[in-house]
């Protein structure tokens, strides 16, 4: 059983892709020679050189609109944006263009484009190099938005997200990057919009995705011992999102907790706890939990940010006021 | 001057003439009330756009503008489509989905007109790259106003176009006012087109009311795009002849008065001038034009006509288009 | 009884503050002479000049920067952004900038500024001028967001931020500023924080702000003919959320509408529902139904509008369901 | 050339030494695994700093970024202060909540380091309408790379503070890479500089690498900055000799070689180069100089004294500091 990184897994993906598909192509800040600031092109240059792999100016918006004006005519581009929160300065490309002009042109348009986009806090990098942003385009109809936790998930879903006809906003978690994990050799995909089960249980439904996700799976796996049996859903997508999983889960738990690294307030938990309460309102047995950041920027210090990111202790006493 | 064949002439001057009727057709219906959403009309700029995109071929893409329409006629925007898309009909270009600011014909390459001012710049680079990236020597060209010329995107846009030495022309539509806000007093040069010297582009400044003006820089920033020699600035100094959207009223009493969009009127009509040349140089007939601006009065009324019997999309049509083969 | 209009009663507050603190500036595109392209500042320019009132450059980032820029050196400015879809222009200003200096700096200096935002879809104006962006605020801690719903509102509201040491983003539905309303002669100003019922009720709670506020109420007044009795609570803003006042209606009426002109997902009414359903758990009859626009950008015919954005018609029915 | 007083000059050598001696640590610390985050050093750039704060009061303004040391300490910041703060210590000067790209001194006008590249612009720019609107004649100052030089907030920036003729000064430290980007590969202009003429501003390009010739000309902008006559743009070539992080390591040579680094380190160190200057022009004394050095040798270890004798602040100490009398 073939085990690589999952930065090498994504890599994998867009290789194997542009090697089928000319008209694809890659550009960002750094992402040449260089392989990417987080390794998110390594080697890729070397295999298919500067005209496909594009070296950008520091310029995010630009970044987008130029990918944007290559999908729409022909090509399909994959737009890396060097990390999340820097997508603040390509809003307006993203969100009034990118997301919009199938729509506004009457469906007469195919945007088959991928953002990528490395995210993550807890790598004492402070308020403007630690945002978890989805849930921004979880409120912008006309995006897909991924957000992978393993090696086999990344490869599968980022091949998805390159052969869609839709614009797809894809991120990965950095500190996700050197994680090892199985991937076959052979050819695969991950249709994006199914949830997966990570592990099966009974008693409590606990739901996630991306770097969180792996914190709540080691916490339910030691809760096995102490004999609570706990689902651990990994959304894989946040739109498409697999409301029927979720729901299939909770009328068999009852009960359900969402982790995400992203803070609290206005978070991707708040849609999935009320669409949740909409959908399965008579078999929850207790209120929904969401366990998050702490609606603060995220501090420098390690002592601070420790206490603002969900840890697996606080993943595992949640769990257990829930139960007792 | 080198010579244009007259019926290419011809092709400009009926293009001008359609814009200018089609706009105030657009204005006499929302007037009363029959068109709904806001409209900025090109009248006045009509030169602008017809000059310069006489010079594309059909393949060749543009972006447009909030102020769009006179650029999609000139690209060859059909009028029923076009003013069914007014109407909100099921009809029109976007099936009533985009209205005045969105309209767009990807098989022509109109990459869209866009609410928001100078965001087309970064689309239509990415379109010059993807005509590159091809092989293809389509171009592609960007219009914007003098206040879009201010939005940071412009830089962007304008610096990556010219490192990667992309087929790509930056049209600065400089009527001397963004909405109320006159350009001297916002913008920290005179001439927009001296901004090029930051990225290393030609830029050429012109008057926007003479089409052949227009027609013949624009010519030749096209050559140089097919040629593989790299994007190109022009500033066409136009006017707006009318408020910045229709139903300014009175407000725009507030930044310019009366007498400056009369001076603008009778001196600098570019339809005005243009018959007027055409005339003088007796390359056609006062009457002959006059039976091209009929033609054109009859292509209007029936766009409006059109429209006018064309159905409304149903209500559930709204969620439809979204994405490609639907997502729910 | 004095009735001036939403608009008007906002140049009050600005102008009777300005009047007091020489501090104060305002500055934005056309919010001079010409009075700000939905009248924001009708009046303003004669009587503060150019000084003070200042036309900018078409350069949102730009406005929001220069604003914070001189919000932290002793200025206290207001800065208009024309309308909600272009804050995507100004994103890292606002929520990498403006929205964390203060905590980033570790609690060292102030940011006395406000960021004035005219939204509303329903002017058939579609997808890129007709956006309701409050929700990433919501997610974005450091801002504090105010959405009054009346003249009187909104003056005591305005009043408060402009007077805050916090940054505020103010939301005003450019569908309002022509709508009548009673407000005082004299000095007053209302609390940043605290939701308003406007309507009391025992049948059911319907939560809603600006101009979707006004829908609710009004579908309210009909229903009380049927015998229906509704509680209509403003939320005035939503940053900081009142969630007391929340939670002691739901304990009342056990059922809960939530209604506002965002889009469905991700939207400000998942928090709500989220929070409601975690602290009123026990309270709750029904699940609690989030009315909203549909997850598609805002299409620009009237009838494709109209069916998007929730109407009378909606609120009335769904409200209905729950009932019976 | 122009007369700068001796004290001015030892100031000048004791800030460039400091800048020096506190990365050097900081990279040490950091290689140690002790100090946790992000790190970009100044080392080869010290005379950019120094050259053009030397002209500013301590209530004039700058705005830093990433690679933001030694700016504060050219501004005066305290290296305690700043070294609690990269260990995460409560005594640091944001309480540990902002790390190296977030140090800020309000009370010497240090408006802050910045992790978002070029974002200082239109904050330095407000800060200098701020000091116009008191009537004060306070200047402020923006520094970033050549690489911000690309994003559009410096084409908004630059513009609008030229418009209103602000007392601001832009520095663009083109040390020739944007991580492993080269300036010219990215960059449709060869120099910066060039870009002043898109706003009517005074353009210099310097030797960044040589203080005096920094300080000569800052002194020029920062005088007609406070004359009221406006913005300059001060491109300084400088060159950073260590990785664009600390950690970097061979990734480095993907973009440069160890022999540009090394060449670069021979010819072009700005203290070296700065050292030997006072010492051939018998101002100083080497061996006044290297107590000098001493001194500062003392003072990092105390800094990095008080930073390791620090307590790191509480967990619940995430909460506070959001907004001024908090809440929740
Ligand atoms: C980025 C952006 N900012 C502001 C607006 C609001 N707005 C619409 S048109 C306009 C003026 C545009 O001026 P200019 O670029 O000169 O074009 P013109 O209208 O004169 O043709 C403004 C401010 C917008 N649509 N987009
Ligand atoms: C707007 C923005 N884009 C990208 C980044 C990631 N990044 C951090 S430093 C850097 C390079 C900056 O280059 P330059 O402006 O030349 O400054 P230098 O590091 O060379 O001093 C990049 C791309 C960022 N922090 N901000
Ligand atoms: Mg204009
Ligand atoms: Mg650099």
């Amino acid at each position: 059983m073939r085990e690589i990184t999952f930065g090498e897994a994504a890599c994998e993906a867009i290789s194997e892709e542009m090697e089928k598909d000319e008209r694809i192509f890659y550009m960002g800040e750094d992402v040449g020679r260089f392989g990417g600031s987080y390794g998110t092109t390594k080697g890729l240059f070397e295999k298919f050189g500067e005209e496909r792999i594009k070296d950008t100016p520091m310029s995010e918006a630009a970044i987008v609109g130029f990918a944007l004006g290559a999908a729409i005519t022909g090509m399909r581009p994959i737009a890396e944006i060097m990390f999340c929160d820097l997508l603040c300065l390509a809003m307006d490309q993203i969100v009034n263009q990118v997301a919009k002009v199938r729509y506004m042109f009457g469906g007469k348009v195919k945007v088959p484009l991928v953002i990528r986009v490395p995210f993550g806090g807890l790598r004492r990098a402070a308020a403007q190099h630690s945002q978890h942003l989805e849930a921004w385009f979880l409120h912008t109809p006309g995006l897909k938005i991924v957000t992978p936790s393993t090696p086999y998930d990344v490869k599968g879903l980022l091949k998805s997200a390159i052969r869609d006809d839709n614009p797809v906003i894809f991120f990965e978690h950095i500190l996700l990057f050197q994680k090892k994990g199985y991937v076959p050799e052979k050819e695969y995909t991950i249709p994006i919009g199914k949830a997966d089960v990570k592990k099966e249980g009974k008693d409590i439904t606990l739901i996630s995705y991306s770097l969180m996700l792996q914190r709540c799976l080691s916490v339910a796996q030691n809760l096995e011992k102490e004999g609570i049996d706990v689902e651990v859903i990994d959304l894989r997508s946040l739109f498409p999102l697999d409301m029927e999983t979720i729901i299939n889960s909770v009328k068999k738990t009852g009960k359900v907790v969402i982790c995400h690294q992203a803070c609290l307030r206005g978070g991707v938990g708040a849609e999935i706890a009320a669409q949740i309460q909409e959908k399965a309102f008579d078999f929850l047995d207790a209120p929904i939990k969401r366990i998050a950041a702490r609606d603060v920027p995220v501090p420098f210090s390690p002592v601070l940010e420790d206490f603002v990111v969900p840890t697996e202790k606080r993943i595992e006493e949640e769990i257990k006021k829930m139960l007792y | 001057m080198e010579n244009i064949e007259e019926e290419k002439l011809l092709d400009m001057y009926k293009k001008m003439v359609r814009i200018r009727k089609f706009e105030e057709k657009v204005e006499e219906l929302h007037i009363k009330g029959i068109l709904p959403g806001l409209k900025h009309l090109y009248i006045g700029e009509e030169a602008v756009a017809v000059g310069v995109i006489s010079c594309l071929r059909k393949d060749d893409y543009i972006g447009s503008t909030h102020r769009g329409h006179g650029h999609l006629i000139a690209k060859g925007g059909d009028v029923k489509l076009m003013m069914a898309e007014l109407y909100g009909k099921k009809t029109g270009y976007c099936k009533g989905k985009g209205g005045s600011m969105h309209i767009a014909d990807i098989n022509i390459g109109i990459l869209g007109a866009n609410g928001i001012v100078a965001a087309n710049i970064p689309i239509v680079g990415g379109a010059a790259l993807s005509s590159k990236m091809r092989k293809k020597d389509q171009v592609a060209v960007s219009f914007f106003g003098d206040g879009g010329a201010n939005e940071g995107i412009f830089h962007e846009g304008l610096n990556l176009a010219s490192v990667w030495k992309l087929p790509a022309i930056f049209v600065c539509e400089n009527n001397f006012y963004a909405i109320s806000t006159p350009q001297e007093k916002v913008t920290s040069v005179e001439s927009i087109a001296k901004r090029a010297s930051s990225y290393n582009i030609p830029g050429y400044s012109v008057d926007g009311t003479d089409v052949l003006e227009v027609y013949r820089v624009a010519k030749e920033a096209v050559a140089r795009a097919r040629k593989g020699e790299g994007p190109s600035l022009i500033e066409c100094k136009t006017y707006r002849f009318k408020g910045h959207y229709v139903g300014e009223g009175q407000r725009e009493l507030s930044y310019r008065s009366r007498d400056e969009v009369k001076r603008y009127w009778e001196e600098k009509c570019p339809i005005k001038k243009f018959k007027n040349y055409l005339i003088k140089e007796n390359i056609f007939t006062q009457s002959f034009l006059e039976d091209i601006e009929k033609e054109v009065d009859k292509e209007i009324d029936e766009a409006v006509k059109f429209a006018e019997e064309s159905p409304y999309p149903l209500p559930e049509e709204a969620l439809e288009d979204l994405f490609f083969e639907g997502v729910k």
